[in-house]
Protein backbone atom coordinates (compact mmCIF):
# COMPACT_ATOMS: atom_id res chain seq x y z
CA UNK A 1 0.00 0.00 0.00
CA UNK A 2 1.45 3.59 -0.64
CA UNK A 3 1.14 5.86 1.82
CA UNK A 4 1.36 9.56 0.81
CA UNK A 5 3.65 11.85 4.49
CA UNK A 6 3.08 15.28 4.13
CA UNK A 7 4.75 18.43 6.16
CA UNK A 8 7.03 17.44 8.70
CA UNK A 9 6.28 13.74 8.60
CA UNK A 10 7.32 13.72 5.03
CA UNK A 11 11.17 15.67 6.38
CA UNK A 12 11.01 12.67 9.26
CA UNK A 13 10.86 9.66 6.74
CA UNK A 14 13.05 11.16 4.42
CA UNK A 15 10.42 11.10 1.10
CA UNK A 16 6.85 12.32 -0.04
CA UNK A 17 5.64 8.37 -0.81
CA UNK A 18 6.16 4.94 1.29
CA UNK A 19 5.20 1.66 0.90
CA UNK A 20 3.59 0.09 3.66
CA UNK A 21 2.33 -3.66 3.26
CA UNK A 22 0.53 -5.83 6.30
CA UNK A 23 -1.18 -3.47 7.81
CA UNK A 24 -5.15 -3.79 8.24
CA UNK A 25 -6.15 -1.03 9.63
CA UNK A 26 -5.36 2.86 10.45
CA UNK A 27 -3.95 1.62 13.89
CA UNK A 28 -1.58 -1.12 12.37
CA UNK A 29 -0.30 1.52 10.18
CA UNK A 30 0.22 3.88 13.02
CA UNK A 31 2.25 1.46 15.20
CA UNK A 32 3.94 0.55 11.93
CA UNK A 33 4.94 4.31 11.74
CA UNK A 34 5.63 4.76 14.70
CA UNK A 35 7.86 1.99 14.66
CA UNK A 36 9.81 2.85 11.80
CA UNK A 37 10.17 6.45 12.23
CA UNK A 38 10.38 6.84 15.89
CA UNK A 39 10.31 10.80 16.07
CA UNK A 40 6.75 10.59 14.44
CA UNK A 41 5.55 9.94 18.14
CA UNK A 42 7.01 13.26 19.28
CA UNK A 43 4.72 15.17 17.20
CA UNK A 44 1.49 17.09 18.81
CA UNK A 45 -0.86 15.15 16.72
CA UNK A 46 -0.67 12.51 13.69
CA UNK A 47 -3.70 11.55 11.93
CA UNK A 48 -4.26 9.48 9.09
CA UNK A 49 -6.41 10.49 6.12
CA UNK A 50 -7.80 7.39 3.85
CA UNK A 51 -9.59 8.55 0.43
CA UNK A 52 -9.32 12.08 1.23
CA UNK A 53 -11.12 12.15 4.43
CA UNK A 54 -9.83 11.27 8.03
CA UNK A 55 -9.84 8.03 9.54
CA UNK A 56 -10.26 6.75 12.83
CA UNK A 57 -8.02 4.16 13.91
CA UNK A 58 -10.21 1.33 13.75
CA UNK A 59 -11.08 1.89 9.55
CA UNK A 60 -10.20 -1.12 7.76
CA UNK A 61 -7.33 -0.10 4.85
CA UNK A 62 -7.88 -1.52 1.17
CA UNK A 63 -5.38 -2.01 -1.21
CA UNK A 64 -6.88 0.54 -3.54
CA UNK A 65 -7.18 3.33 -0.95
CA UNK A 66 -5.49 6.78 -1.21
CA UNK A 67 -3.78 6.96 2.64
CA UNK A 68 -1.68 9.92 3.59
CA UNK A 69 -0.41 10.56 6.68
CA UNK A 70 -1.33 14.33 8.20
CA UNK A 71 0.80 15.65 10.97
CA UNK A 72 -0.50 18.64 13.17
CA UNK A 73 -1.52 21.22 10.31
CA UNK A 74 -0.49 25.26 10.57
CA UNK A 75 -2.63 26.94 7.12
CA UNK A 76 -3.77 30.21 7.66
CA UNK B 1 -22.43 29.03 -7.85
CA UNK B 2 -22.33 30.00 -4.40
CA UNK B 3 -18.85 28.84 -3.00
CA UNK B 4 -15.57 29.05 -4.01
CA UNK B 5 -12.67 27.41 -2.89
CA UNK B 6 -9.15 27.74 -4.20
CA UNK B 7 -5.70 27.39 -3.94
CA UNK B 8 -3.20 29.10 -5.90
CA UNK B 9 0.49 30.70 -5.94
CA UNK B 10 -1.54 33.74 -5.18
CA UNK B 11 -4.62 35.19 -4.23
CA UNK B 12 -6.40 38.47 -3.43
CA UNK B 13 -9.22 40.17 -1.36
CA UNK B 14 -10.34 41.26 -4.65
CA UNK B 15 -11.08 38.24 -6.10
CA UNK B 16 -13.03 36.61 -2.86
CA UNK B 17 -14.90 40.17 -2.66
CA UNK B 18 -15.84 39.31 -6.17
CA UNK B 19 -16.80 36.32 -6.07
CA UNK B 20 -19.36 36.99 -3.18
CA UNK B 21 -20.48 40.47 -4.09
CA UNK B 22 -24.10 40.85 -5.12
CA UNK B 23 -26.82 43.07 -4.39
CA UNK B 24 -29.34 40.62 -2.31
CA UNK B 25 -26.44 40.71 0.58
CA UNK B 26 -26.08 44.00 2.17
CA UNK B 27 -22.98 43.04 4.07
CA UNK B 28 -19.77 41.43 3.36
CA UNK B 29 -17.05 40.23 6.06
CA UNK B 30 -13.79 39.41 4.78
CA UNK B 31 -10.47 37.77 6.87
CA UNK B 32 -7.22 37.81 5.51
CA UNK B 33 -4.12 36.43 6.56
CA UNK B 34 -0.98 38.02 5.92
CA UNK B 35 2.77 36.81 6.56
CA UNK B 36 3.99 38.41 9.82
CA UNK B 37 7.72 39.83 9.95
CA UNK B 38 8.41 38.51 13.51
CA UNK B 39 6.97 35.34 15.21
CA UNK B 40 7.97 35.03 18.94
CA UNK B 41 10.05 37.24 18.68
CA UNK B 42 12.42 36.00 15.74
CA UNK B 43 12.59 37.84 12.62
CA UNK B 44 10.59 35.62 9.68
CA UNK B 45 12.54 35.92 6.54
CA UNK B 46 10.03 33.86 4.25
CA UNK B 47 7.63 31.00 4.81
CA UNK B 48 6.58 27.67 2.79
CA UNK B 49 3.28 26.22 2.32
CA UNK B 50 2.69 22.95 1.30
CA UNK B 51 -0.90 21.40 0.88
CA UNK B 52 -2.03 18.01 0.44
CA UNK B 53 -4.43 19.87 -2.26
CA UNK B 54 -7.04 17.53 -3.29
CA UNK B 55 -7.80 16.50 0.53
CA UNK B 56 -7.58 20.45 1.08
CA UNK B 57 -10.10 21.71 -1.23
CA UNK B 58 -12.04 19.00 0.11
CA UNK B 59 -12.21 20.16 3.96
CA UNK B 60 -12.28 23.69 2.63
CA UNK B 61 -15.83 23.00 0.58
CA UNK B 62 -16.74 20.95 4.19
CA UNK B 63 -16.59 24.62 6.07
CA UNK B 64 -18.25 26.51 3.07
CA UNK B 65 -20.85 24.07 2.63
CA UNK B 66 -21.20 24.27 6.85
CA UNK B 67 -21.73 28.36 7.33
CA UNK B 68 -23.97 28.34 4.04
CA UNK B 69 -26.30 25.15 5.12
CA UNK B 70 -26.00 26.12 9.14
CA UNK B 71 -25.37 29.48 9.14
CA UNK B 72 -27.03 31.59 7.25
CA UNK B 73 -24.63 32.38 4.65
CA UNK B 74 -25.41 33.33 0.89
CA UNK B 75 -21.94 32.92 -0.27
CA UNK B 76 -18.59 32.30 0.32
CA UNK B 77 -15.03 32.04 -0.98
CA UNK B 78 -12.24 30.31 0.53
CA UNK B 79 -8.71 30.95 -1.05
CA UNK B 80 -5.48 29.69 0.32
CA UNK B 81 -1.83 29.81 -1.11
CA UNK B 82 0.84 27.42 -1.62
CA UNK B 83 4.01 27.66 -1.74
CA UNK B 84 6.56 30.66 -1.01
CA UNK B 85 5.88 33.87 0.46
CA UNK B 86 7.18 36.70 2.01
CA UNK B 87 6.07 38.42 5.24
CA UNK B 88 3.22 41.05 4.52
CA UNK B 89 2.01 38.69 1.40
CA UNK B 90 -1.52 37.49 1.53
CA UNK B 91 -1.74 34.02 2.29
CA UNK B 92 -5.38 32.82 3.03
CA UNK B 93 -8.80 35.40 2.41
CA UNK B 94 -12.34 34.40 3.18
CA UNK B 95 -15.02 36.43 2.14
CA UNK B 96 -18.64 35.78 3.39
CA UNK B 97 -21.80 37.42 2.24
CA UNK B 98 -24.51 37.18 4.49
CA UNK B 99 -28.51 38.99 4.17
CA UNK B 100 -27.36 39.73 7.95
CA UNK B 101 -24.16 40.64 9.09
CA UNK B 102 -24.03 39.22 12.72
CA UNK B 103 -24.26 36.02 10.63
CA UNK B 104 -21.19 36.91 8.08
CA UNK B 105 -19.42 38.34 11.18
CA UNK B 106 -19.79 34.25 12.93
CA UNK B 107 -19.24 32.50 9.74
CA UNK B 108 -16.51 34.06 8.78
CA UNK B 109 -14.37 33.22 11.97
CA UNK B 110 -15.62 29.85 11.98
CA UNK B 111 -14.39 29.30 8.66
CA UNK B 112 -10.97 30.69 9.65
CA UNK B 113 -10.90 28.73 13.05
CA UNK B 114 -11.93 25.84 11.89
CA UNK B 115 -9.51 25.84 8.54
CA UNK B 116 -6.65 26.30 10.77
CA UNK B 117 -7.52 23.01 12.75
CA UNK B 118 -8.61 20.76 9.55
CA UNK B 119 -6.97 21.88 6.21
CA UNK B 120 -4.46 19.69 5.44
CA UNK B 121 -2.12 22.80 4.95
CA UNK B 122 1.36 23.20 6.58
CA UNK B 123 3.29 25.90 6.95
CA UNK B 124 7.31 26.08 7.46
CA UNK B 125 8.66 29.36 9.08
CA UNK B 126 12.30 30.52 7.79
CA UNK B 127 14.73 32.69 9.90
CA UNK B 128 18.08 33.47 9.50
CA UNK B 129 19.40 30.32 11.43
CA UNK B 130 16.78 28.04 10.61
CA UNK B 131 13.53 26.85 10.14
CA UNK B 132 10.41 25.39 11.64
CA UNK B 133 7.51 23.53 10.69
CA UNK B 134 4.64 25.51 12.52
CA UNK B 135 2.86 23.71 15.43
CA UNK B 136 4.45 19.97 14.52
CA UNK B 137 5.62 19.67 18.29
CA UNK B 138 3.59 20.38 21.36
CA UNK C 1 -0.48 57.11 11.63
CA UNK C 2 -2.79 54.12 12.70
CA UNK C 3 -6.09 55.65 12.17
CA UNK C 4 -8.34 56.38 9.08
CA UNK C 5 -11.36 57.63 8.89
CA UNK C 6 -12.64 59.17 5.56
CA UNK C 7 -16.34 60.62 4.23
CA UNK C 8 -16.02 60.69 0.45
CA UNK C 9 -18.03 60.17 -2.60
CA UNK C 10 -16.27 56.81 -3.55
CA UNK C 11 -14.75 54.00 -1.44
CA UNK C 12 -12.95 50.72 -2.45
CA UNK C 13 -12.08 47.87 0.08
CA UNK C 14 -8.67 48.29 -1.11
CA UNK C 15 -8.31 52.28 0.29
CA UNK C 16 -8.75 50.55 3.90
CA UNK C 17 -6.79 47.42 3.21
CA UNK C 18 -4.13 49.30 2.07
CA UNK C 19 -3.72 51.62 5.13
CA UNK C 20 -4.43 48.55 7.63
CA UNK C 21 -1.92 45.76 6.11
CA UNK C 22 1.62 45.73 7.58
CA UNK C 23 3.93 43.07 8.40
CA UNK C 24 3.47 43.31 11.80
CA UNK C 25 -0.09 42.22 11.98
CA UNK C 26 -1.00 38.57 10.87
CA UNK C 27 -4.51 39.13 10.30
CA UNK C 28 -7.16 41.43 8.88
CA UNK C 29 -10.88 41.75 8.86
CA UNK C 30 -13.26 43.73 6.70
CA UNK C 31 -16.75 44.99 6.56
CA UNK C 32 -17.87 46.20 3.52
CA UNK C 33 -21.62 47.39 3.18
CA UNK C 34 -23.22 47.77 -0.28
CA UNK C 35 -26.73 48.75 -1.16
CA UNK C 36 -29.36 45.74 -1.65
CA UNK C 37 -31.35 45.88 -3.77
CA UNK C 38 -34.31 44.81 -2.42
CA UNK C 39 -35.41 45.72 1.25
CA UNK C 40 -38.43 44.79 3.03
CA UNK C 41 -39.72 43.01 0.05
CA UNK C 42 -39.99 46.46 -1.80
CA UNK C 43 -37.20 47.00 -5.23
CA UNK C 44 -34.81 49.50 -4.57
CA UNK C 45 -33.48 52.10 -7.24
CA UNK C 46 -31.13 54.03 -5.42
CA UNK C 47 -29.90 55.70 -1.88
CA UNK C 48 -28.93 58.64 -1.33
CA UNK C 49 -26.64 59.52 2.28
CA UNK C 50 -26.28 62.54 4.08
CA UNK C 51 -23.69 63.74 6.31
CA UNK C 52 -23.14 66.14 8.87
CA UNK C 53 -19.54 65.67 8.41
CA UNK C 54 -17.69 67.18 10.75
CA UNK C 55 -19.59 65.60 13.53
CA UNK C 56 -19.39 62.58 11.43
CA UNK C 57 -15.61 62.73 11.55
CA UNK C 58 -15.68 63.29 14.72
CA UNK C 59 -17.39 60.18 16.02
CA UNK C 60 -15.92 57.79 13.06
CA UNK C 61 -13.03 58.79 15.31
CA UNK C 62 -14.40 58.12 18.69
CA UNK C 63 -14.89 54.40 17.35
CA UNK C 64 -11.63 54.15 15.91
CA UNK C 65 -10.02 55.21 19.24
CA UNK C 66 -11.91 52.64 21.23
CA UNK C 67 -10.98 49.79 19.27
CA UNK C 68 -7.25 51.02 19.61
CA UNK C 69 -7.35 51.75 22.74
CA UNK C 70 -9.43 48.63 24.56
CA UNK C 71 -9.27 46.14 21.79
CA UNK C 72 -6.01 45.27 20.91
CA UNK C 73 -6.59 47.08 17.54
CA UNK C 74 -3.07 48.19 16.18
CA UNK C 75 -4.99 49.98 12.73
CA UNK C 76 -8.50 50.51 11.82
CA UNK C 77 -9.86 52.13 8.51
CA UNK C 78 -13.57 53.57 8.92
CA UNK C 79 -14.43 54.78 5.32
CA UNK C 80 -18.77 56.01 4.50
CA UNK C 81 -19.66 57.46 1.36
CA UNK C 82 -21.93 60.64 0.83
CA UNK C 83 -23.92 61.23 -1.77
CA UNK C 84 -26.08 58.60 -4.43
CA UNK C 85 -25.51 55.16 -4.76
CA UNK C 86 -27.10 52.33 -6.82
CA UNK C 87 -27.65 49.06 -5.48
CA UNK C 88 -24.75 47.20 -5.26
CA UNK C 89 -22.32 49.81 -4.65
CA UNK C 90 -20.71 50.23 -1.83
CA UNK C 91 -21.29 52.60 0.90
CA UNK C 92 -19.45 51.53 4.11
CA UNK C 93 -15.89 49.85 4.66
CA UNK C 94 -14.10 49.28 8.25
CA UNK C 95 -10.90 47.18 8.05
CA UNK C 96 -9.26 46.16 11.30
CA UNK C 97 -5.44 44.81 11.87
CA UNK C 98 -4.87 43.28 15.21
CA UNK C 99 -2.12 40.56 16.13
CA UNK C 100 -4.98 38.25 17.46
CA UNK C 101 -7.76 37.88 14.79
CA UNK C 102 -10.52 37.08 17.43
CA UNK C 103 -9.90 40.78 18.52
CA UNK C 104 -9.90 41.89 15.02
CA UNK C 105 -13.03 40.65 14.48
CA UNK C 106 -14.93 41.96 17.98
CA UNK C 107 -13.21 45.30 16.86
CA UNK C 108 -14.76 45.25 13.15
CA UNK C 109 -18.11 44.39 14.28
CA UNK C 110 -18.03 46.75 17.09
CA UNK C 111 -17.08 49.62 15.04
CA UNK C 112 -19.87 49.10 12.63
CA UNK C 113 -22.35 47.99 15.28
CA UNK C 114 -21.66 51.49 16.89
CA UNK C 115 -21.14 53.37 13.44
CA UNK C 116 -24.72 52.68 12.83
CA UNK C 117 -25.92 54.04 16.13
CA UNK C 118 -23.84 56.98 16.91
CA UNK C 119 -22.49 58.34 13.40
CA UNK C 120 -24.88 61.40 11.87
CA UNK C 121 -25.27 59.85 8.69
CA UNK C 122 -28.80 59.63 7.14
CA UNK C 123 -29.76 57.38 4.32
CA UNK C 124 -32.92 58.08 2.44
CA UNK C 125 -34.45 54.82 0.06
CA UNK C 126 -35.91 55.17 -3.36
CA UNK C 127 -38.32 52.91 -4.52
CA UNK C 128 -40.38 53.12 -7.82
CA UNK C 129 -43.41 54.47 -6.00
CA UNK C 130 -41.82 56.99 -3.37
CA UNK C 131 -38.85 57.50 -1.37
CA UNK C 132 -38.44 56.82 2.57
CA UNK C 133 -35.79 57.97 5.07
CA UNK C 134 -34.37 54.87 6.90
CA UNK C 135 -35.25 54.44 10.51
CA UNK C 136 -36.47 57.60 11.00
CA UNK C 137 -39.98 56.20 12.37
CA UNK C 138 -40.69 53.96 15.04
CA UNK D 1 -29.16 81.09 17.14
CA UNK D 2 -28.51 79.21 13.95
CA UNK D 3 -29.56 75.47 14.31
CA UNK D 4 -28.46 73.31 11.80
CA UNK D 5 -30.98 69.97 10.48
CA UNK D 6 -30.40 66.99 9.00
CA UNK D 7 -32.22 64.23 7.06
CA UNK D 8 -35.91 64.08 7.79
CA UNK D 9 -35.59 67.09 10.03
CA UNK D 10 -34.38 69.04 7.47
CA UNK D 11 -37.30 67.95 5.32
CA UNK D 12 -40.16 68.55 7.92
CA UNK D 13 -38.79 72.14 8.56
CA UNK D 14 -38.31 73.14 4.97
CA UNK D 15 -34.48 74.26 5.03
CA UNK D 16 -31.82 73.24 6.38
CA UNK D 17 -30.78 75.98 8.74
CA UNK D 18 -33.27 77.57 11.22
CA UNK D 19 -32.76 80.60 13.31
CA UNK D 20 -33.90 80.10 17.13
CA UNK D 21 -33.52 82.64 19.82
CA UNK D 22 -35.10 82.77 23.35
CA UNK D 23 -33.87 79.15 24.42
CA UNK D 24 -31.11 78.63 27.33
CA UNK D 25 -30.95 74.63 27.57
CA UNK D 26 -31.10 71.61 24.93
CA UNK D 27 -34.69 70.93 26.72
CA UNK D 28 -35.86 74.48 25.25
CA UNK D 29 -34.60 73.93 22.03
CA UNK D 30 -36.46 70.82 21.96
CA UNK D 31 -39.69 71.82 23.31
CA UNK D 32 -39.19 74.69 20.85
CA UNK D 33 -39.11 72.10 17.76
CA UNK D 34 -41.90 70.31 18.49
CA UNK D 35 -44.16 73.19 18.88
CA UNK D 36 -42.79 74.59 15.58
CA UNK D 37 -42.76 71.43 13.98
CA UNK D 38 -44.70 68.74 15.36
CA UNK D 39 -43.77 66.09 13.06
CA UNK D 40 -40.70 66.22 15.10
CA UNK D 41 -41.97 64.42 18.03
CA UNK D 42 -43.18 61.41 15.57
CA UNK D 43 -39.17 60.25 15.06
CA UNK D 44 -38.17 57.46 17.32
CA UNK D 45 -35.46 59.54 18.63
CA UNK D 46 -34.47 63.01 18.19
CA UNK D 47 -30.69 64.09 19.49
CA UNK D 48 -29.35 67.46 19.76
CA UNK D 49 -25.41 68.21 19.33
CA UNK D 50 -23.91 70.92 20.46
CA UNK D 51 -20.38 71.30 18.59
CA UNK D 52 -20.27 68.33 17.11
CA UNK D 53 -20.90 66.20 20.08
CA UNK D 54 -24.37 64.43 21.48
CA UNK D 55 -25.59 66.90 24.39
CA UNK D 56 -28.18 66.17 27.32
CA UNK D 57 -31.17 67.97 27.65
CA UNK D 58 -29.35 69.77 30.79
CA UNK D 59 -26.99 71.37 28.12
CA UNK D 60 -26.71 74.86 28.30
CA UNK D 61 -26.81 76.56 24.86
CA UNK D 62 -24.53 79.70 23.82
CA UNK D 63 -24.91 82.14 20.63
CA UNK D 64 -21.46 81.09 19.38
CA UNK D 65 -22.05 77.13 19.66
CA UNK D 66 -22.60 75.00 16.87
CA UNK D 67 -26.15 73.61 17.10
CA UNK D 68 -27.72 70.35 15.14
CA UNK D 69 -30.63 68.81 15.05
CA UNK D 70 -29.66 65.16 14.98
CA UNK D 71 -33.10 62.48 13.93
CA UNK D 72 -32.22 58.82 13.76
CA UNK D 73 -29.28 58.29 11.82
CA UNK D 74 -29.27 55.21 8.82
CA UNK D 75 -25.09 55.09 7.69
CA UNK D 76 -24.00 51.84 6.92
Amino acid sequence: MRVLLFGIAKDIAGKPVITVDGVNTVAELKSYLYKTYPRLEQLRSLMIAVNKTYAGDGQVLQASDEVAVIPPVSGG
Amino acid sequence: MNKLVRIDTHITVQQALDFVEAPDCGGVVIFSGNVRNVTQQKKVTKLFFECYEPMALLEMEKIANHTIEKMGVKRIAILHITGEKLPGETVVVIAVAAPHRAAAFDACEYAIDTLKETVPIWKKEYFEDGEVWVAAHP
